[in-house]
């Protein structure tokens, strides 16, 4: 019933495409937590038009499937001119999406910091960038990490999208995998493997950062 | 030609949707529910035991949900798991879901200042209540957006349903698509109900946030 | 001109979903199958190299429409809704609908003993029209609609269905790979005859590239080019139309 | 009128990591005595306050309420159920020293939330008694405030109003006066003498030397993890033997004065 | 030496929501002097001294440093800009009621990071002045640790050593002793007064009477958002002559004797 071999043998063409899955969801991760915390400061700064721009950023990023962003961006910005290779679409695209997720994980913890803690900050006159790099982010950071790791093992997996701009990453490669063995049990079992190795060490990092930053 | 397009697929799309919409709910909760339960007895209970919930924490959280939604419905019957499209969907998805919440409860309850906890416990609170009464309603405030951020998520995993042909919207939308190659209104109908399910989703968690929130403006 | 373009920059720029067998397939990191057989060739003939690009079916034609390529070289089942859109190459293989069965299974044999059984099939898909109209003069089946066929026939294997629809190329392809486990009802094909093309674009500026494509195929029928690559994936040649079929 | 407690502590040791926090404390409390612990900051009051309803657990040694043992099975063997730790604590009452009151409840809520949850009243009779502790100290009238919106003071009579209105038989208070004012401090104290005198036994962490003469039966002075001396108020406040005490009243002396 | 600042307050008002928390508040501080805040709990105190550094932010009136007003552009005007908010903050100090220090640093670096962050400093220099600071509150040995890991009192010391570590020239402290004992008060206040005397100006918000009868040069008593005198100490807190403040020491007294 269940063919040992062909989960084996699945195994070389997915991890080839794992570097793409990797490549795209690592690039993705780390612009998007930049971006993300911009875009938290955007949502809790005293400046309205700050915040209506990031409340939409949100909306729209969140409200749009990801899949809907990768075509916008590469089939509907050629009709105005403007052609991304396909690399830098996903990776752009991944990033912005996640942005909007992360600067909400972010967002909650911050409202659950004491106000106190600002506020010590900025009784000795410290500029707003250090109140966030040293005082909130560090502390936010901390609070939310499990629910931020959560999110970064969505995007691993929600990287598998961007296979509709031609990059063949690990879902791709094992849908065609299982085209041509038939056997798509074994071939999306030996994904998963796959998966679950990226993500344990996405959960790893997580725990390791989580043990670290404890007080 | 659009009036024929509504007429013909509108009400399988409105029935698609109402699909999407009942598996993203049941979904939700039972993930919530099963989360809530893994998070407290993470919480509560001795090492082996957090041992064997971290494992089921990371094998499911860390593998895609179409690799889970396919074993569970095309490799079940070889272990004798035979089940029904929703039925194997809404047990798919609550599944999928439950780490994932775990892991928000875990990081809220983090959140909760020991003292809090102290206080309850110095008086003789029994620890359900205390759960109820000071751990929920104080992490929930770290926590809501990231259950909000999830439960969008989910939505749109629903769609993965459509490989166990689960009717809900993806799958009436990729039938439209196939039938008439008006993939354009196709997928713009599929967006449009999106965004609204999702508007609604932030909307109702932004009311809900800001109501917890009101009185934690904290003075020093 | 799209022609003079596509001669213009020396390539050709086609989008596929690699994972249909035997027409398009990733064995060992290379695509292989019917359709690059075939295009291969077709390129030859048009003095141009060809892109291969692997886009999962729902980005195909909206990437066409943008012009992100030239052609789609995966092989779509001529049907009169799609030509009001699309313009159609000649037919590059037969799709005529055929059905497979659990190899274990004594009980189902021949296309009729369908009747009152759950069948699954591809949703959408001219296939699935055919097994309808077929289902309904036998009177009736349980028909199931799947995204695609992978599913159909995973759930073939898990004993909810007791056949699956398919085009017949693809089925006879599945059935070499897993004899053990599945079987061709006989007579393999039954409905209308079915055929898969390649779209393209269906304005003035394309005509001219469909044309050539059509050139390209015509003589490659005629100098058994078309009938060696058939019968080296299919076993078979069957019988193509010389021109594009209007229902 | 409610039996109050006794406490004896038997050789308690605390370490935190490898500080030694509390150093074989041996103490002895009467029921309805009310006990001050003075010492320096750092000295291990707090710890030691803490160690009796075993919010910390001690390493060695025993902490017995009204002679049972809390929060051990046996001295040194394995940890009491939680639900009779649970009952235990609920004869014992804790004012903490950062208050620690929940921040989504009103100054009301806070106070009726243990009275509901752990003596099982109803919600309208737990009300109408947290209203009334809360009115004995000065906070009849924000009682709908939450703790974001009062000052250090009224937070700190709101946890005191939390803890008096579950009628322990045993209060903890940590520096229960610390955010107060003078005025307030005498009705503050009106309030734990009048529960002293209903019989409750009380252990006071206080800075206050001034309340510890005046209300305290015995005054504790700590140092560096250590019991030095326990005794009389008088003993100990004005004719202290040991030189430490000495030189921490002296300053205390000089700076009272004016 | 530095130049101390001047603090003038005119007609300040502020209003939480309905209540009336700060009334047309008039107080005017000359440069290096120490000016202490009295009264009841509830009165204002802590409101007030948040408006000088605008942290809490007043409806209406003045609040002028060194003759230039903070917060506002013009008086009832727009606000300043946050840059120019920023620059007057650096010369002023802090120590909150709540000591609000950051738990994911240590004590030394606590300290350290306004010196490194604010004054622009390398890390080793203001490690080491950070070190210095702690040393005279006494907290040598404990520069390593967590918030979390310290008691009441050395969590506030860290407090003030954090806020004189900037030397500012305007230092404003919310009940900057109260959760310490009576020994180390009197060494946080030698460091105060040894500040006091560098040409620093303090507000200080207190309850110890002793405190402010030694150390204050005026002495202001507040009550229900009102100003009710403001005078040198003897004057308050020996001959006071509204009934108000009589009452308030009359029960001081009556604690503090033993
Ligand atoms: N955010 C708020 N909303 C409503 N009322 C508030 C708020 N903050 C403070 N108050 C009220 O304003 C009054 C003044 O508070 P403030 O903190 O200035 O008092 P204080 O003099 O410092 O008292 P304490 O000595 O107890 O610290 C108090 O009665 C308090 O309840
Ligand atoms: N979690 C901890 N880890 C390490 N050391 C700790 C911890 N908690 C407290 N300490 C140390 O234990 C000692 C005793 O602390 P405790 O809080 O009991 O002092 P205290 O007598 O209450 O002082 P204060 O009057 O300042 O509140 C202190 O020196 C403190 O630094
Ligand atoms: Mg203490
Ligand atoms: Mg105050």
């Amino acid at each position: 019933m269940f063919s040992w071999t062909t989960f084996w043998e699945s195994f070389i063409p997915l991890l080839w495409a794992a570097r793409f899955t990797v490549l795209v969801s690592g690039l993705g991760i780390v612009l998007g937590l930049g971006i993300g915390a911009l875009i938290c400061a955007g949502a809790l700064s005293p400046w309205k038009p700050m915040r209506i721009f990031a409340a939409l950023w949100v909306s729209f990023l969140r409200g749009v499937p990801l899949l809907v962003q990768l075509l916008l961006v590469y089939f509907l910005l050629p009709v105005i001119g403007i052609n991304v290779p396909a690399l830098v679409a996903a990776v752009g695209t991944v990033a912005i999406c996640a942005s909007a997720y992360i600067s909400e994980i972010w967002r909650g913890a911050i409202n659950a910091l004491p106000r106190g803690q600002t506020e010590a900050a900025k009784a000795i006159g410290m500029a707003p960038l250090s109140q966030w790099t040293r005082i909130i982010l560090p502390q936010a950071i901390t609070m939310s990490l499990p629910a931020l790791i959560n999110e970064l093992i969505l995007l691993v997996k929600a990287s598998s999208l961007v296979s509709v701009v031609g990059i063949l990453e690990i879902t791709r490669a094992s849908q065609a995998q299982a085209a041509t063995t038939f056997r798509p049990l074994e071939v999306y079992l030996a994904a998963a493997c796959i998966y679950l190795a990226i993500n344990l060490c996405l959960a790893g990092v997580g725990r390791w950062l989580e043990h670290r930053m404890a007080v | 030609m659009m009036n024929d397009l509504l007429a013909h697929y509108g009400p399988f799309l409105l029935r698609g949707f109402g699909m999407t919409v009942l598996c993203w709910l049941l979904g939700t909760v039972g993930g919530m529910a099963l989360g809530l339960a893994i998070a407290l007895i993470q919480r509560y209970s001795i090492a082996p035991v957090r041992w064997v919930l971290r494992i089921y924490i990371e094998a499911i959280r860390g593998t895609p949900f179409l690799a889970q939604l396919f074993l569970l419905y095309y490799g079940g019957p070889m272990f004798g798991l035979r089940l029904d499209p929703i039925p194997a969907g809404l047990l798919g998805l609550s599944v999928y879901s439950s780490p994932y919440f775990a892991e928000i409860f875990r990081s809220a309850f983090g959140a909760v200042p020991i003292g809090q906890i102290e206080a309850a416990r110095a008086i003789g609170m029994s620890e359900p209540s205390i759960v109820r009464r000071i751990l929920l309603p104080l992490g929930l405030v770290s926590a809501l957006p990231a259950m909000v951020n999830f439960s969008i998520v989910l939505t749109k995993e629903t769609v993965i349903l459509s490989i166990i042909t689960v009717p809900e919207l993806m799958y009436q939308v990729q039938r439209m698509s196939a039938e008439t190659f008006r993939y354009v209104e196709a997928n713009l109908a599929l967006a449009l109900f999106f965004w609204g399910l999702v508007e609604l989703i932030s909307r109702l968690g932004r009311r809900f946030e800001t109501r917890i929130t009101k009185h934690l403006i904290e003075r020093t | 001109d799209q022609l003079a373009d596509i001669k213009a920059a020396g390539k050709i720029v086609t989008a596929t979903d690699m994972h249909y067998s035997p027409f398009d397939m990733i064995i060992d990191g290379t695509y292989q199958g019917i359709t690059k057989d075939i295009f291969d060739e077709v390129s030859k003939e048009l003095g141009v190299e060809p892109l291969y690009q692997d886009i999962p079916w729902t980005a195909e034609l909206p990437g066409l429409e943008v012009k992100k390529f030239d052609i789609i070289i995966a092989p779509v089942t001529i049907t009169p809704e799609r030509l009001e859109r699309y313009a159609f190459s000649l037919p590059i293989a037969d799709a005529t609908v055929g059905l497979i069965r659990s190899a274990n299974d004594t009980e189902t044999k021949a296309p009729e003993d369908i009747k009152g059984k759950a069948v699954g099939v591809q949703q959408g898909t001219a296939q699935a029209a055919q097994l309808q109209m077929f289902g309904d003069k036998i009177g009736g089946i349980t028909m199931k609609e799947y995204g695609t066929t992978d599913e159909a026939y995973a759930d073939l294997a898990t004993g909810r269905l007791q056949a699956v629809a398919g085009s017949l190329p693809n089925l006879a392809y599945l059935v070499k790979a897993r004899s053990e486990t599945f079987a061709l009802l006989e007579p393999t094909t039954f409905g209308e005859p079915k055929y898969f093309a390649w779209a393209m674009r269906k304005d003035a500026d394309s005509a001219s590239f469909v044309e050539a494509i059509n050139t390209a195929l015509l003589k490659m029928t005629d100098d058994g080019r078309m009938k060696a690559i058939q019968e080296k994936w299919l076993g078979v040649n069957p019988v193509l139309p010389r021109e594009v079929p209007q229902d | 009128m409610v039996r109050a407690s006794s406490v004896e502590i038997r050789k308690v040791n605390k370490f935190y990591g490898p500080f030694h926090a509390l150093k074989d404390i041996d103490m002895s409390i009467a029921p309805g005595k009310v006990t001050c612990l003075i010492g320096p900051s750092g000295s291990g009051k707090s710890t030691l306050l803490r160690c009796v309803n075993f919010l910390e657990e001690y390493n060695s040694g025993e902490v017995l309420i009204d002679g049972e043992l809390i929060g051990y099975e046996t001295a040194g063997g394995k940890k009491m159920s939680s639900r009779r730790l649970r009952e235990m604590r609920r004869t014992i009452g804790m004012v903490f020293q950062q208050f620690n009151l929940w921040p989504h409840m009103t100054a009301l809520q806070n106070v009726a939330e243990g009275l509901i949850r752990v003596r099982g009243m109803a919600k309208s009779e737990a009300e109408a008694r947290a209203a009334d502790a809360l009115e004995k100290v000065g906070l009849g009238d924000r009682m709908s405030n939450h703790p974001s919106r009062l000052s250090g003071g009224q937070q700190q009579r709101v946890a005191i109003a939390r803890a008096i209105a579950m009628e322990p038989r045993l209060m903890l208070f940590d520096e229960p006066t610390s955010a107060l004012d003078p005025e307030l401090v005498g009705e503050v104290l009106s309030v734990m003498k009048a529960l002293a005198a209903e019989g409750m036994t009380m252990v006071v962490v206080t800075h206050e030397m001034g309340f510890a003469a005046h209300v305290a039966d015995k005054v504790a002075f700590m140092e560096q993890g250590e019991l030095v001396a326990m005794d009389e108020p008088a003993n100990i406040l004005h004719h202290p033997e040991d030189p430490r005490i000495q030189s921490f009243l002296r300053t205390y002396h000089e700076r009272n004065s004016f």
